[in-house]
């Protein structure tokens, strides 16, 4: 049976113990199961067993029309909705070779960095929970709430927003949104002070954290982790500065990467300190399209009522919170896709489990998960 | 308290002819109370538990509206509903555990926590059973309640379980040591082992003002108590050493497979041991049932408050600790009790000695 | 680095007109047989012009009822030179096979049996080829245009798609 | 400066009936104990209740199918610790009657202990320096983690090698 790595291990033994973490697990976020075997509290190896979530996306999608796919995408990666229909949306656009309006792609831009933030709280929150540290879980709950109030406002909706559609969005920001929105900003970028005195800095969560789980540049880069996961490991790569899609190269902003600083580059305390860099970055972002935001204007480009691409297929990368969000998308000319391939971050993030965990505690492989932050609907689609 | 029912006894007729009987009928009498009052600190305990961890974490907790099926008003009839949930909750033993075992670990490791408590003196005289050597007796039964969670998780025959057990008697036996060594500092100032000397000991004050507690007495009793205040911490298995039942990695550690009141009783012995820890110091360290400030607001039902609110200040810095730090692993634990608590231990013993020979 | 001089370095070693360009399919995909794709592969990974060092994505593709093709799609890409290429493998669906690509990128290891999975192509060298997503008694390849759905499994009745959807 | 109270009396015993009594309080706060924590049970077993299915009753292994036994011979890191544990709580024991008659003794009986007491650390030295107060010797495979301060005594490779790498950009 496949990667089945042997290792001596030093010089005391027990016998060999087999673990099923999950699928009814604290900390798996999600339907994950982990089948590890330990030595003590040693990991000697893991082989994770993913699917118990999976509901045959790209199957449904083969069945459904392009616009009809945009909320089935939502639910991949619930954390990030808005992240999937963004680069969902790219894709076809880039199919068609369509160009939305100047208007929604400012509009695109706000929300996706919003829910980059919120993603990123619950990342940040959920890792703190691995470690023990039950309050800023909460914390960070109590501030992505706020978020989840302006999707709500936006679009009715908290966690699947099918907001970005093809070609636009479904409607233009509610009268007031832009103000509620300047107004989270300021209440938001103090807060994230907070989470630094609390966690960050705290020398348990230092000690937990830092020189634990490193994955070195080469591996990730070969492992196809990407995101945050690839940034803490000291690789400067950001889709939206390396291969902007829609209108990111107009902003400014820095791509904060691991520097080992507490630790070694890589390990599970610059995957978290990234995270946390990257929430300053967003507010960056938002505050720059919110002010140059056009006032008016359509926000639906002229489309016609049935969306039928010409033959060929495409491949486009956007950046997700989690990482390299691909979709591949193969059209027949007709107005149902042939096939549409989701190639979430996750997965890819996933899979180096086993290579990075090994030699490592049963505690330290609950915190590498959390820092790797996996979404299980992304990973099974 | 065990004398004084003795004393009662001996002026009833029938019962002083037999003093066997009395003597049982005098301890049984004596150590009802203390379960009373362990129940009680359970209740009130994880209730401020709750809405302590709540505020802190900018949140309500229970906030049950009205009697009846919603808890009360603010909540405070939560800990209560949860008790009646406990008592009708099915009753579960795993079909491969070792249901003997199974079935003795809560009872060890309540009745430990419960002698222990009887030992308490809550004033100069109010006390179940007012041994001489109640430190000692208290530290001793204390220590039985780790063969009650090794015991749980080996016959629960689950691997959290086992991992949780094992994990807890590590640390436990390890915390046992810098907590003992920590708390000779004060037996060599008092000379005593009976909370009643140890105590006396500290009447008084110290630089013109501040109270004779052994935590001010000299530097080096000041880092004792703070060593077996954490390494207490430490053995009652709370954050930041809650490896045994670590939620987000061991599931439920060493009580995955108990519930309902088998599983409450664990709880309970949590809670009573909580308490102890922070009664012991406050007893050694902080002049159990002295007032804060001497000479004023003495007596003895002014020495039952000021021991209550010293024990629940400290309980509540243990809720404070568990709701911001986050959780160690299982080789940091134990470097830092072998390597730093232990050596530190030493030294404060070293040094009291010093301090007390030469310096004083 | 463009699409046209990667093409123009790898037709250098394996000889003109090794990587064919399909314009038919997509302006910027190197269509390839399997055998073709087991040489350039290491290639591809280790040339330090090309260095692809990134396997960002790996689709497995039934090309219809009637053309009787799958087909596996490679999306490469290099952090250093920042470049991408496409790869287009296609192959007859009664004999499924390609090289695995396990050992150069690691990350295939998953996206393969995801592919394997799914479209039930062989990916030849693998060293832990199983299902990863469907449990591992499931019948059949799923995204297969052809693939019939079963009546029930394990005794859970499956629902039919309903017919006429649009 | 003196402690308030000058302590006149060492707590000896006074005679065998007073330790029987002792012994009597403390084993019959047992026997309260264990009546204590039976009858609530009992009355759980009345108000209860009692649907028991297979699955209800096995084993918790998050939802799976337990996979090999939980009874195995476990790792002797946690067996190192208890006996280090046991001399050093041995030790603690003889201590304590030291500390209580400490003042009565006065600088002899403090040097002695003092000699007592640096035997141990001794001890503890030398498990320290031997190494067996850390917790694990393995290595891992990237970084130095928590072993940068260890020797690593032999670090074998993984048997397949995990893919061929070069140091990327």
């Amino acid at each position: 049976m496949g990667v089945v790595i042997e290792q001596e291990l030093g010089t005391v033994h027990g016998d060999e113990m087999i673990l099923n973490i999950g699928p009814q697990h604290p900390s798996t976020h999600g339907v994950l199961r982990l089948k590890v075997h330990t030595d003590g509290e040693i990991i000697t190896q893991i082989t994770p067993y993913i699917g118990y979530l999976h509901r045959c996306f790209e199957k449904h999608c083969e069945n459904l029309t392009y616009e009809q796919s945009i909320p089935y995408t939502d639910r991949c990666d619930y954390i990030g909705s808005m992240n999937n229909n963004f680069g969902y949306a790219v894709a076809v656009e880039q199919l068609m070779e369509t160009k939305v309006p100047e208007k929604v792609e400012y509009m695109r831009v706000i929300v996706a960095e919003m829910n980059r933030i919120a993603s990123h709280l619950l990342a940040l929150g959920t890792f703190g929970l691995d470690v023990g540290a039950f309050t800023p879980f909460l914390y960070c709950f109590r501030d992505r709430e706020r978020i989840l109030d302006l999707f709500e406002m936006l679009c009715g909706a908290r966690l699947l927003y099918n907001y970005i559609w093809i070609g636009g969005v479904s409607h233009d920001f509610p009268v007031g949104w832009v103000e509620k929105t300047y107004e989270f900003l300021d209440y938001f970028e103090p807060k994230i002070n907070e989470y630094n005195d609390l966690l960050t800095y705290n020398k348990i969560f230092i000690e937990r954290s830092a020189d634990v789980g490193v994955i070195p540049a080469d591996v990730a880069i070969s492992y196809g982790v990407t995101g945050p996961n690839l940034r803490g490991s000291g690789v400067r790569w950001d889709l939206r500065k390396d291969d902007p899609y829609g209108i990111y190269d107009r902003f400014e902003f820095d791509i904060p990467i691991g520097t080992g600083a507490m630790g070694s580059v890589g390990d599970c305390w610059d995957r978290y300190y990234v995270r946390v860099r990257e929430l300053e970055e967003c507010v960056k972002i938002i505050r720059q399209a919110l002010d140059a935001l056009p006032r008016d204007g359509d926000v639906h480009a002229a489309l016609p009522k049935k969306i039928r691409p010409k033959a060929g297929h495409v491949y486009s990368r956007t950046e997700s919170p989690r990482g390299d969000l691909g979709y591949y998308i193969a059209s027949d000319g007709s107005d149902i896709p042939s096939r549409i391939k989701m190639r979430s971050p996750a997965f890819t993030a996933l899979s180096c489990l086993n290579e990075i965990s090994r030699g490592w505690m049963i505690s330290d492989v609950i915190a590498i998960l959390g820092s790797l932050d996996i979404v299980l609907g992304e990973i099974d689609r | 308290m065990v004398d004084y029912f003795l004393e009662t006894f001996s002026e009833i007729t029938w019962l002083a002819s037999s003093p066997n009987l009395s003597f049982v009928l005098a301890v049984t009498l004596a150590g009802l109370p203390i379960f009373l009052f362990m129940a009680l600190n359970a209740l009130i305990a994880v209730y401020a538990e709750r809405k302590i961890s709540a505020f802190m974490q900018d949140r309500l907790g229970p906030m049950g509206q009205g009697v009846g099926l919603h808890a009360g008003k603010w909540g405070i009839l939560q800990t209560v509903a949860d008790a009646v949930k406990l008592i009708t909750k099915e009753d579960i033993i795993p079909a491969t555990a070792d249901r003997k075992l199974f079935i003795i670990a809560p009872f060890i490791l309540f009745t430990a926590s419960f002698t222990a408590f009887a030992a308490f003196p809550f004033n100069e005289y109010l006390v179940a059973a007012d041994f001489n050597i109640g430190l000692f007796y208290i530290l001793a039964m204390g220590s039985v309640g780790v063969i009650g969670i090794i015991l749980a998780g080996y016959s629960s025959n689950n691997k959290w379980s086992l991992y949780g057990a094992m994990r807890s008697a590590a640390q436990i036996v390890s915390y046992e040591i810098p907590a003992g060594l920590s708390l000779l500092s004060v037996i060599m100032l008092s000379g005593s082992l009976a909370f009643r000397d140890i105590v006396a000991a500290q009447t008084g004050t110290t630089l013109a003002i501040l109270p004779n507690w052994f935590i001010l007495d000299n530097p080096f009793t000041f880092i004792a108590f703070w060593i077996f205040f954490v390494a207490g911490v430490a053995e009652v298995n709370r954050t930041p050493f809650d490896l045994p039942e670590a939620e987000s990695e061991l599931v439920a550690g060493w009580m995955t497979e108990y519930s309902g009141m088998r599983w409450s009783f664990f709880f309970l012995a949590e809670y009573a041991n909580m308490f102890i820890v922070a009664g012991v110091a406050s007893l050694l360290f902080l002049g159990g049932w002295l007032s804060p400030i001497p000479g004023y607001l003495e007596g003895n039902l002014w020495g039952i408050f000021w021991f209550i609110s010293k024990v629940s200040f400290l309980i509540f810095v243990m809720m404070w600790f568990r709701w911001t730090f986050p959780r160690l692993r299982t080789d940091q634990l134990m470097r830092l009790c072998w390597k730093f608590f232990l050596p530190a231990s030493f030294v404060t013993i070293i040094g009291v000695g010093i301090w007390d020979l030469f310096v004083r | 680095m463009d699409f046209a001089g990667i093409i123009g370095i790898i037709n250098a070693k394996f000889g003109e007109g090794f990587a064919s360009i399909d314009e038919e399919v997509s302006a910027d995909t190197v269509r390839l047989t399997p055998e073709q794709w087991g040489q350039l592969a290491p290639f591809l990974r280790k040339t330090p012009e090309l260095f692809f060092d990134a396997m960002m994505c790996i689709t497995g593709i039934d090309e219809g009822v009637e053309s009787e093709n799958l087909a596996v799609s490679y999306n490469l890409h290099s952090m250093k030179h920042n470049h991408k290429l496409e790869i287009y493998v296609s192959m007859p669906k009664s004999d499924p096979k390609v090289p695995s690509v396990e050992q150069i990128w690691r990350v295939a290891d998953w996206f393969e049996r995801e592919v394997y999975d799914m479209f039930g192509i062989e990916f030849e060298g693998h060293r832990d080829l199983r299902r990863i997503l469907l449990p591992s008694d499931w019948d059949g390849f799923p995204l297969r245009k052809d693939y019939e759905f079963p009546e029930t499994w394990h005794g859970i009745v499956i629902n039919k798609m309903k017919e006429g959807w649009e | 400066m003196t402690i308030g109270v000058t302590i006149n009396s060492l707590p000896v015993i006074n005679s065998s009936t007073s330790m029987y009594r002792d012994f009597g309080t403390s084993f019959i706060f047992v026997l309260i104990g264990i009546i204590l924590v039976a009858v609530p049970l009992l009355l759980q077993r009345i108000l209860s209740p009692r649907r028991k299915t297979a699955e209800k009753m096995s084993t918790y292994e998050c939802g799976e199918d337990v996979e090999g036994p939980a009874w195995v011979k476990f790792n002797i890191r946690f067996y190192v610790i208890a006996l280090i544990f046991i001399i050093f709580d041995v030790e603690v024991v003889f201590l304590f009657p030291w500390a209580v008659v400490y003042k009565e003794l006065g600088l002899f009986a403090f040097v002695e202990m003092m000699i007592f007491l640096g035997i141990l650390a001794l001890g503890l030295a030398y498990v320290w320096r031997k190494g067996d107060l850390e917790w694990v010797k393995y290595s891992v495979p990237y970084g130095r983690g928590r072993y940068r301060k260890l020797t690593i005594i032999e670090e074998t490779p993984a048997s397949p090698a995990p893919a061929p790498q070069e140091t990327a950009a």
